[in-house]
């Protein structure tokens, strides 16, 4: 789908992270954790190609006290790391956007009752957010989030308000345990003996790392990937990963922007992505 | 009054002289939720190789100022499954599709032409020149003229379906290139195909892209296109599909003057995946506005 | 610590790599009042002939996506005028001024050279073959190797000065360009000039400039120039002067890891005067963050 | 002079034409009646060059019952014909604009007490305020305003406070005379037996109708020339225009950026530009 959203709200969350709502058409409410969506930044060709972002929530506004009809809206969280992030967060409340998506596949939500460890690097928290959503309505979740400082984990407090346990992990300890969330992790599938499934997005390290644990340990394991993207729906071939059984003679390329951006972690080679 | 919109490449009939360019579209499938394909003249679909090939490793696309870098390597399904997975669709959509296809030697270019003249579903034949020769030492098809007539005088015996070549941008002489294969057989030349490129990953000392080096794509390279659009419009009898940088309907029309029958829409669709029926909508809207009655009227129409 | 920031070029000695690029700068004073000359590397004069020429009619100059093209016409004072009138002035800066300059057969470049040769005030010679060869029927020097060595060796013959030749980006390969340069006599290359282009008025169905095609520059080309001086520089044993597109001081190091020795600033000076200082400074700032002692040690510094 | 402008206004005094404040140096107070500006529409590669613009007013803003010290600013006036400024007139009090200026060559202003006469064309009477208010100094001031419709007769009544005499004309007779203000002019000239000098700026064939009467009855103007502008001070050699005595051989192209925008009409040669 394609759709022009206006944004609602946009504020800086976390030092270098803006969290942006904006109107969304209704199909916008069906959109499954994991899902992102292409947002072309402004209509000049600076930046030129869409930037892609996760499905941080969707929701619908319901206008108090007005006879206003209720509001479909979609948020993102963003860290502005360039070009296109940087202009994103100089917009205001009324500017315009022009958004495709939700594109992908993505996560399975896995047996009802079963434990959820969700794991989150940085902003890779943005799309695990809609997922703990989910995922509380019929299982024990916990959250693992990691950051290089405080400064990194965001947003605890909204999954906290879901039900979900917050660990937290920063690699100079100014927030939870010093150093990588990946250790806090194993701690708890060590006490759980292995228990549950995990759900990961965040740096391509801690993905791997993440993917050796749930490989070790034979838990179940998803992982959503990030990918350079021109188009975001199969076209260009830009964003592949390569699966399991990849070589230069039995190519096995995987796009991305449609198979993924959430893969099982054992679908995928980690050496060469 | 509604203007008309239709112009003949080959004998190929176009309800309007937009396309997609090949690589940009994928198999015409991935966009059919964005587009009414049933809206535009034509999609060419991604580059096909006799075998399936594994395409470059990553980063294979980074973006530039007004533009991006593509080395995707080609990767593509091969012509066996394009015929069994992709060749339905094209079944059902009323659109012409055009296959765009490379080798690695004449005789590969000849048996795909071969093959894709047999697929009722495919209207008409795009040959990429822009591969290395493998029997001549790496040199690209499409920056020598001797080498690309071969190449198209084989495709040319293979094939009876109309058969349009696309011109690499990396020569010194685009005319002797255009010349060259409009002497080989060739029944209309697209123009142009990406400009060979770099960028470089300042911190981490490194070029962005696992290739090094990739194809410019975009408004960029709309200006270069333009200019060799013209130069070999007026150099050749075949009618020329403009391509470069196209993102609007504004420069369709321009390069309809500067001589092309024809243009194709790229790195545009990535941006807007509807680009390509917006331009077609835009540029019949264009005319009407104008009163001019038929945009054949336009083609190299440019004044001096 | 205060990183190195010195180039040499053949026997010129630069203060830092950013010099600015010709028909850009205007001859140094028009840009004094914005730029601290005594803190770029060297600037290059606007291209001189032996006569005064008129240029073109205008337009001249159109945007374009992300880029500019010009078609001025290599309007100068002539040799006789800039001696008098522009001289005087490059006396006054205590920074290499180097001059541009072409012809329309190789005597003419030779005479040229051999006139800057006696002029103190010019530190270095740069020679434009991006011009057609009057005597070869038009075809220009910068596209054709044996041409471009010809007017080389005349040049070399003519002047002791650094020797500076400017490459045309319009050839199949640049690499072969280079080295018959090299081999000719030339003290370093520049890489690049500006890329044959052509924009339309859609609505007076008229080329925009009224020499119908103009010369492209601007951030637009940086990909195609970066590839060439990579290509380039590896190629050849002489320095490699970065041009196209340079923007920020982030542009300019990619030149270098690219093999550039140094690099010119062109369009960045319309869009904002201070832009050669400016990166200068920059690319002074980012090596000291990193504690890079020298700069020289990015020259083709690049990773594989 | 490069400086960084943050707009405090920015409005649509007309439909299709802008007027923008900005703040400025103290130094711009000292432009001159016809010299303009180069705008960096913003810090993006689209538009890349900046555009050129009369300066409409300078002024200082005295800020009533603060303590905040005076505030100089800049005043031009726009008409929205393409890229560069549409994007201007979406820009918002606060934003900060790159500007060059003051650039070029402004009006002369002859002698005191002389008639002066001065002609505008739509969004040209954006540099003849300024020179309006220095003339009303010393001179009888008529200005004689054109445009298409009456929307393109702008600012009639800022010129009017000046205590200049003002004459409209628009092609389809919406405002003032019907037909071109050139005929208005000519009337004025008639009455006092061609005294007085012009002063003109406009779309190019006004101009030349203007030059053409300056020429005829021997009444002295100054014309203000537009040029597609790279550099804006005499460097890329893109804006130039040719004078009385250009030809092939005797090249004498004259730099619209510095030796104009304003000329003596009987400098130009009126065929080839
Ligand atoms: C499926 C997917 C979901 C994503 N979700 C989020 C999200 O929810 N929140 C968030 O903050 N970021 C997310 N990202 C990353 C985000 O797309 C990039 O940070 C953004 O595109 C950078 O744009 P820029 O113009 O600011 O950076 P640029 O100036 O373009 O580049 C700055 C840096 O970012 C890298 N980068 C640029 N574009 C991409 C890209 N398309 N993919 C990966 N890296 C890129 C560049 O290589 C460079 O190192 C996601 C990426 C993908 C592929
Ligand atoms: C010395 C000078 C003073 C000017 N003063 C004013 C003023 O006070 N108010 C005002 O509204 N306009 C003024 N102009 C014209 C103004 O600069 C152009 O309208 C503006 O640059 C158009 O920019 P754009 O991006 O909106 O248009 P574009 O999208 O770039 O082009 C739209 C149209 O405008 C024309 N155009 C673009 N740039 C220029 C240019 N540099 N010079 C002339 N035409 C151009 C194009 O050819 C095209 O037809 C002045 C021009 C000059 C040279
Ligand atoms: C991602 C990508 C893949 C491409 N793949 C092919 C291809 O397989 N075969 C081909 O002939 N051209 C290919 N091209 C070139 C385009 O068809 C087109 O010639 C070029 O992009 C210029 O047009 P544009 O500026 O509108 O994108 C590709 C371009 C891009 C951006
Ligand atoms: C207006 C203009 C005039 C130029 N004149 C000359 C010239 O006289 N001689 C020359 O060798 N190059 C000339 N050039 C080319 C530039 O020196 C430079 O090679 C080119 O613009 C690419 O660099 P850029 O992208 O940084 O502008 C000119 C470029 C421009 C934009
Ligand atoms: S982003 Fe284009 S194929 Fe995935
Ligand atoms: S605008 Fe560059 S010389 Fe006048």
């Amino acid at each position: 789908m394609q759709f022009k959203a206006m944004i609602l709200d946009n504020a800086e969350v976390s030092p270098g992270y803006w969290r942006m709502r904006m109107t969304a058409p209704a199909e916008m409410l069906e959109a499954k954790p994991g899902q992102f969506v292409m947002v072309r930044v402004n209509p000049s060709i600076d930046p030129l190609i869409r930037r892609p972002f996760g499905v941080f929530d969707v929701g619908t506004l319901q206008p108090a006290f007005t006879g206003a009809a209720p509001q479909p809206y979609l948020e993102i969280l963003y860290r502005v790391v360039g070009k296109g992030t940087g202009m994103l967060s100089t917009l205001h409340a009324n500017d315009i956007l022009d958004i495709l998506g939700p594109l992908g596949t993505g996560f399975e939500n896995g047996p009802a009752g079963e434990e959820k460890l969700i794991v989150g690097g940085g902003v890779g928290l943005a799309p695990l957010y809609l997922l703990a959503k989910e995922l509380v309505k019929d299982s024990p979740v916990r959250l693992f989030a990691g950051g290089r400082t405080k400064d990194d984990v965001l947003c605890i407090t909204e999954f906290e308000r879901l039900g979900v346990e917050c660990y937290t992990a920063t690699e100079d300890g100014s927030l939870g345990e010093c150093g990588l969330v990946t250790k806090v992790l194993e701690q708890r599938l060590d006490a759980t003996g292995n228990k549950g499934q995990i759900f990961a997005c965040g740096p391509h390290g801690m993905l791997k790392a993440v993917a050796g644990i749930g490989a070790k340990r034979s838990v179940k394991t998803q992982v959503s990937l990030e990918g350079y993207m021109a188009c975001g729906m199969g076209a260009c071939l830009g964003c592949v990963c390569q699966g399991t059984e990849h070589s230069a003679e039995n190519p096995d390329y995987r796009c991305v922007c449609t198979e993924g951006p959430v893969f099982e972690a054992a679908e995928l080679k980690w050496e060469g992505n | 009054m509604k203007p008309a919109m239709s112009v003949e490449i080959g004998s190929l009939k176009l309800r309007n002289p937009v396309m997609t360019a090949s690589g940009t579209f994928g198999y015409g499938e991935e966009f059919s939720q964005y587009v009414d394909l049933e809206k535009i003249g034509a999609f060419v679909t991604k580059g096909l190789s006799l075998k399936p090939r594994a395409g470059n490793p990553t980063p294979r696309i980074v973006e530039t100022p007004g533009g991006m870098l593509n080395a995707i390597g080609l990767q593509n399904v091969g012509i066996d499954a394009f015929i069994q997975k992709k060749v339905p669709f094209l079944r059902s959509v009323n659109t012409p599709a055009i296959a765009n296809f490379f080798g690695y030697t004449p005789d590969e270019y000849a048996e795909l032409a071969s093959r894709l003249d047999a697929i009722p579903e495919v209207a008409a034949l795009e040959v990429n020149i822009s591969c290395p020769n493998v029997k001549q030492g790496g040199i690209v098809f499409g920056t020598d003229p001797n080498c690309a007539a071969s190449v198209v005088a084989a495709c040319r015996a293979a094939t009876k379906k109309t058969l349009i070549v696309k011109l690499s941008p990396n020569v010194t002489d685009i005319v002797e290139m255009a010349q060259a294969c409009e002497a080989a057989g060739a029944d209309a030349l697209s123009v142009i195909n990406t400009l060979t490129g770099m960028a470089i990953d300042l911190e981490r000392r490194r070029p962005v892209l696992a290739n090094i080096t990739g194809g410019l794509s975009g408004p960029a390279i709309k200006p270069i296109a333009l200019r060799m659009v013209w130069q070999v419009a007026k150099a050749v009898k075949v009618p020329v599909i403009g391509i470069g940088g196209i993102m609007s309907a504004t420069d369709a029309l321009e390069f309809m003057l500067a001589g092309a029958t024809a243009v194709q829409v790229g790195t545009a669709s990535f941006v807007n995946p509807a680009a390509a029926q917006e331009i077609a909508e835009g540029m019949e809207a264009w005319l009407a506005e104008r009163n001019v009655a038929d945009i054949k009227s336009l083609i190299g129409a440019l004044e001096g």
